[in-house]
């Protein structure tokens, strides 16, 4: 039996791609916050992820999770808004738990993304339901974890994990925000999607599409 | 979208360069961040009063920036709360040894950007103080929520905190007077059209000719609800009666009143409109002990207006009074 | 038509209305007319100054009246100069001894009213001048017409005539130095969209998306021609091309400069253009001694803006130095 | 033969329908003002004609040159504007020109129009040509004298004065304005029809319609 394990340089094409991604859906994640927050959901993940391709080479030569603190570090500074520090807590998050890494095995993928969705929920004190990216976060991570621990391998777990993170973007649109600026709509934000639960579905659909694509 | 521009990249900063161009006397910026501090900062021996926000709500946050008022304002992207970064930054630029108060509006985005900037300042050493604006009755609090939105009612807090740190006050004091404005202050607002971001480029949100959108925020974001466009008497009459029925205000209690302009809405409608919120506090005999009409913070190039009403006691009075000179916000 | 407003015939009296209820320590309104004249009118012992014209300029011309620059504002309606019995009520509630100065933008209507009632107060024995300000290059001087229009540097003319005035300076001094700001004044504006007169309900005149009108006037009427939207510094480009060129402004002339928004143009975005024209003045050696940015001199819900350089000389730089204290203009 | 004359409750009846006509022409006189200026002219007129109907009873006892002037006074104080003192000049100094009359021959008649007149153009300093309301006045006083002095009766005068001031007004759409707020256009003013003149021809028209309805 052959063991998937991301290398340095597969983070680092990831990374790659998910700045392609949202640049491709800046204007549709800015269209989906202008009609429950303020227009600029896209506008600003866009911002800040342009801005990590330009920092990317200070520290491509660093291990992986110094890569992705640093794109965490980035991300706070230069995104703003509630995403920012959301979005750059997770990134800063994932760094610190696999600290020091050149590979990364089924089990650090799972403790960097338990360690970043907790940093996003200490952060900004929401929780499942709340309308927000956890929406898309929280399923994905349960089903990441089921799918391994049902002994189904990493690419059907990332898969099934971006299956489960879509259904939590659909979800939300049948609930009202309790977080953020959505939540100010109250009854009003329901029928709408949110666009940080997409952001997130987007990311992980990245990391999916990229390891369903890799040689096993 | 026409827009007095060059690129919509680049409108906060040059704004900020046409910002400085125009009040070299008054302010200057750090490097590299987006913050705009007093020309004498840090001020010894002073609190220091950290705002900001996102950009598009001119002349706040930067132009109440000098005496009486803000030592910083960091300017987020449009609509956009600032980063750590600038905040942190700012903090360090104008702590003059007796500590520093954030001065917070009520988003998720901005808790969490100036909490951080917080954090970091604190692990230099420097004192670190936060309020939270959260002024706008539109949105009805709940547990589940996260409480109020802070709009227009926030130039009162930089007023009266600025005055009180300008005395010399301690941080502790400083805290405990902004504190009590946020507890006697509250607004509303709505709109008769929307505004849009010059990166989206297109307007948030649409009204139908006849429509209006009551409980409107300062970020283009929708209000509480529509309606069919009505008089001025009657919009103002909605808007009051959350207002007044939410703290609640009472026989005889003195008030001071902003009627603050979104950006479209001529100032002749804003002083029509200044004039049914008086008759209507005439009614409840509320008196108005100071009143501000203008733009005080705007939403870009939405028309439409908000409400402030503050309780004042004696304390408050004589701080309002106080005098203050900044770009925007001038009393002899 | 979506306005802040109860009954479009009403637009001027429920604004002066609500004009008082603001600033009942400033201002104080003459029975039966709509003028606003200063709390203390007549002021003795300085000579007195009026002006005023159509409504829809806001904060012009009423928000100018106060200590260090007008004596009274005649408000007519929107758009339409104020008639002579006004101007002639003016006249007399703030002559205190010294005579009167009235301050004329150059419009057919405006020179003909407010020279009917300078013919009436001179014949109750009250001395009275009158300048006439034209600082808009955007029409090109002939004998055919009658003389460029005066815009928003009329404020400029407010403001230091009222600090010559309040030195207690002689009638013919006063009108000497508002003379010498008028020589040395030139501005010129341009729209992004038309504004609506409340009593006509719909636009004056329209522009595609993607149309700009360059030389507009403040009433809504149109401009001198029409273009393609291009950029901020493009604009301002256009703009100044026309008015360094008109004095002409020289090298190391110190100026005023304002930056004037026409009513839903954002702060920011005049920010923006005051950097291009700072860039501009710093390519042609001229140097900005002060600059104002804001809404000076509107045109009801335009989006637009104008310039305005005042070409200095010492005296005009001490004058418009001068503490000035009005609802609309203070300066410490 | 029988000479028509005009009566005081003549006049006060053109007074009256004068009224109703600027009210009726309210928006199309504003539509043209929008076209070359500032988009009031009807909006002004007809807030002067209704202020001098309110005041009409006022001064109703009195003679016709003082009703004249009253008109005049009204308009000046309530009119603004160009337009105001204009009007205003025109009806104080018509009702000089006929001081003390309770009725009005052909003689009064032309002498009042030409008081009238000569008091706009002193207080406008504009001339025939300038596409102002004078393009309307002139040329209708002009006819007006001429008819009579060829002997034609004043029915017939006065309709072929209101048919010259119709031909003035045709004429301000083909010349540029060198007087009030349309001069600022320049060139751009060509192809607009003149409001004040417009609003003159209605004026001289309704006398003209009047005085051809009297019994002879
Ligand atoms: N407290 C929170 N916890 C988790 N996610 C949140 C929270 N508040 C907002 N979000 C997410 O942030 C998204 C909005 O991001 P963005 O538009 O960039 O920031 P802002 O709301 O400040 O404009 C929302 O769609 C939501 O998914
Ligand atoms: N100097 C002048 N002499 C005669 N008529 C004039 C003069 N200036 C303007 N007018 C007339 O006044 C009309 C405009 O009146 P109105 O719109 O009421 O005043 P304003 O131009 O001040 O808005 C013009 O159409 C023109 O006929
Ligand atoms: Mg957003
Ligand atoms: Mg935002
Ligand atoms: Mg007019
Ligand atoms: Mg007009």
């Amino acid at each position: 039996m052959m063991i998937l394990m991301l290398t340095k340089s597969d983070v680092t094409n990831i990374l790659d791609v998910i700045i392609k991604i949202i640049e491709d859906n800046r204007q549709y994640l800015t269209d989906l916050d202008a009609a429950i927050g303020d227009a600029d959901h896209g506008i600003n993940l866009d911002r800040g992820f342009k801005a990590v391709r330009d920092k990317m080479t200070q520290f491509l030569d660093k291990d992986i999770g110094t890569i992705l603190k640093n794109v965490g570090m980035v991300l706070v500074s230069t995104v703003g808004g509630a995403s920012g520090p959301l979005y750059g807590t997770f990134f800063m998050r994932m760094g610190n738990a696999v600290s020091g890494k050149s590979v990364l095995d089924e089990n650090d993928i799972v403790a960097m993304f338990e360690a970043g969705l907790s940093g996003i929920k200490e952060r900004g004190k929401a929780q499942f339901g709340d309308k927000t990216m956890i929406d898309a976060m929280e399923p994905a991570l349960n089903e990441l974890k089921k799918a391994l621990s049902e002994g189904r391998n990493l690419k059907e777990a990332i898969g099934a994990a971006a299956n489960a993170a879509y259904n939590g973007v659909l979800m939300t649109k049948d609930i009202a925000a309790k977080k953020g600026r959505a939540s100010y709509l109250g009854e009003r934000s329901i029928g709408h999607q949110d666009p940080g639960a997409t952001s997130a579905y987007l990311m992980i659909k990245t990391v999916a599409d990229y390891v369903d694509k890799l040689q096993q | 979208m026409k827009k007095l521009i060059n690129n919509p990249e680049e409108v906060v900063k040059e704004m900020v360069t046409g910002l400085l161009y125009a009040y070299p006397t008054y302010l200057k910026k750090l490097d590299n961040v987006d913050v705009v501090v007093r020309k004498t900062s840090p001020v010894e021996g002073k609190v220091g009063l950290v705002s900001g926000g996102g950009s598009g709500h001119e002349p706040a946050h930067a132009g109440y920036v000098g005496k009486g008022m803000l030592d910083a304002a960091c300017l987020g992207a449009v609509f956009t709360s600032p980063t750590p970064d600038q905040i942190y930054e700012a903090i360090k630029a104008v702590d003059g040894g007796k500590g520093v108060l954030l001065i917070i509006k009520n988003y998720t985005g901005d808790v969490m950007n100036f909490e951080m900037a917080k954090e970091m300042a604190e692990m230099d050493g420097i004192k670190v103080s936060e309020v939270i604006v959260n002024d706008d009755v539109a949105v009805e609090n709940s547990t589940y929520t996260q409480g109020r939105r802070g709009i227009a009612g926030t130039v009162f807090v930089h007023k009266i905190a600025g005055a009180k740190a300008e005395e010399g006050a301690e941080l502790e004091e400083v805290k405990e007077v902004a504190e009590k404005v946020i507890k006697n202050l509250r607004s509303m607002g709505m709109a008769f059209t929307p505004c849009t971001v010059p990166a989206a480029g297109k307007p948030s949100f649409t009204l139908d000719e006849d429509e209006i959108e009551i409980g409107i925020g300062i970020h283009g974001e929708p209000g509480t609800h529509r309606e069919k466009i009505k008089s001025a008497k009657e919009i103002v009459a909605e808007l009051m009666d959350k207002i007044v029925a939410d703290l609640p205000f009472n026989d005889a209690d003195e008030v001071a009143l902003m009627v603050n302009g979104l950006g479209a809405t001529p100032l002749s409608e804003l002083f029509i409109a200044n004039k049914e919120v008086n008759e209507y506090l005439v009614g409840k005999n509320i008196n108005v002990y100071k009143t501000f009409v203008g733009e005080y913070m705007t939403s870009l190039e939405m028309s439409g207006f908000s409400i402030t009403l503050l309780k004042l006691d004696e304390e408050l009075k004589a701080l309002l009074d106080a005098s203050a000179d900044t770009p925007a916000f001038k009393q002899l």
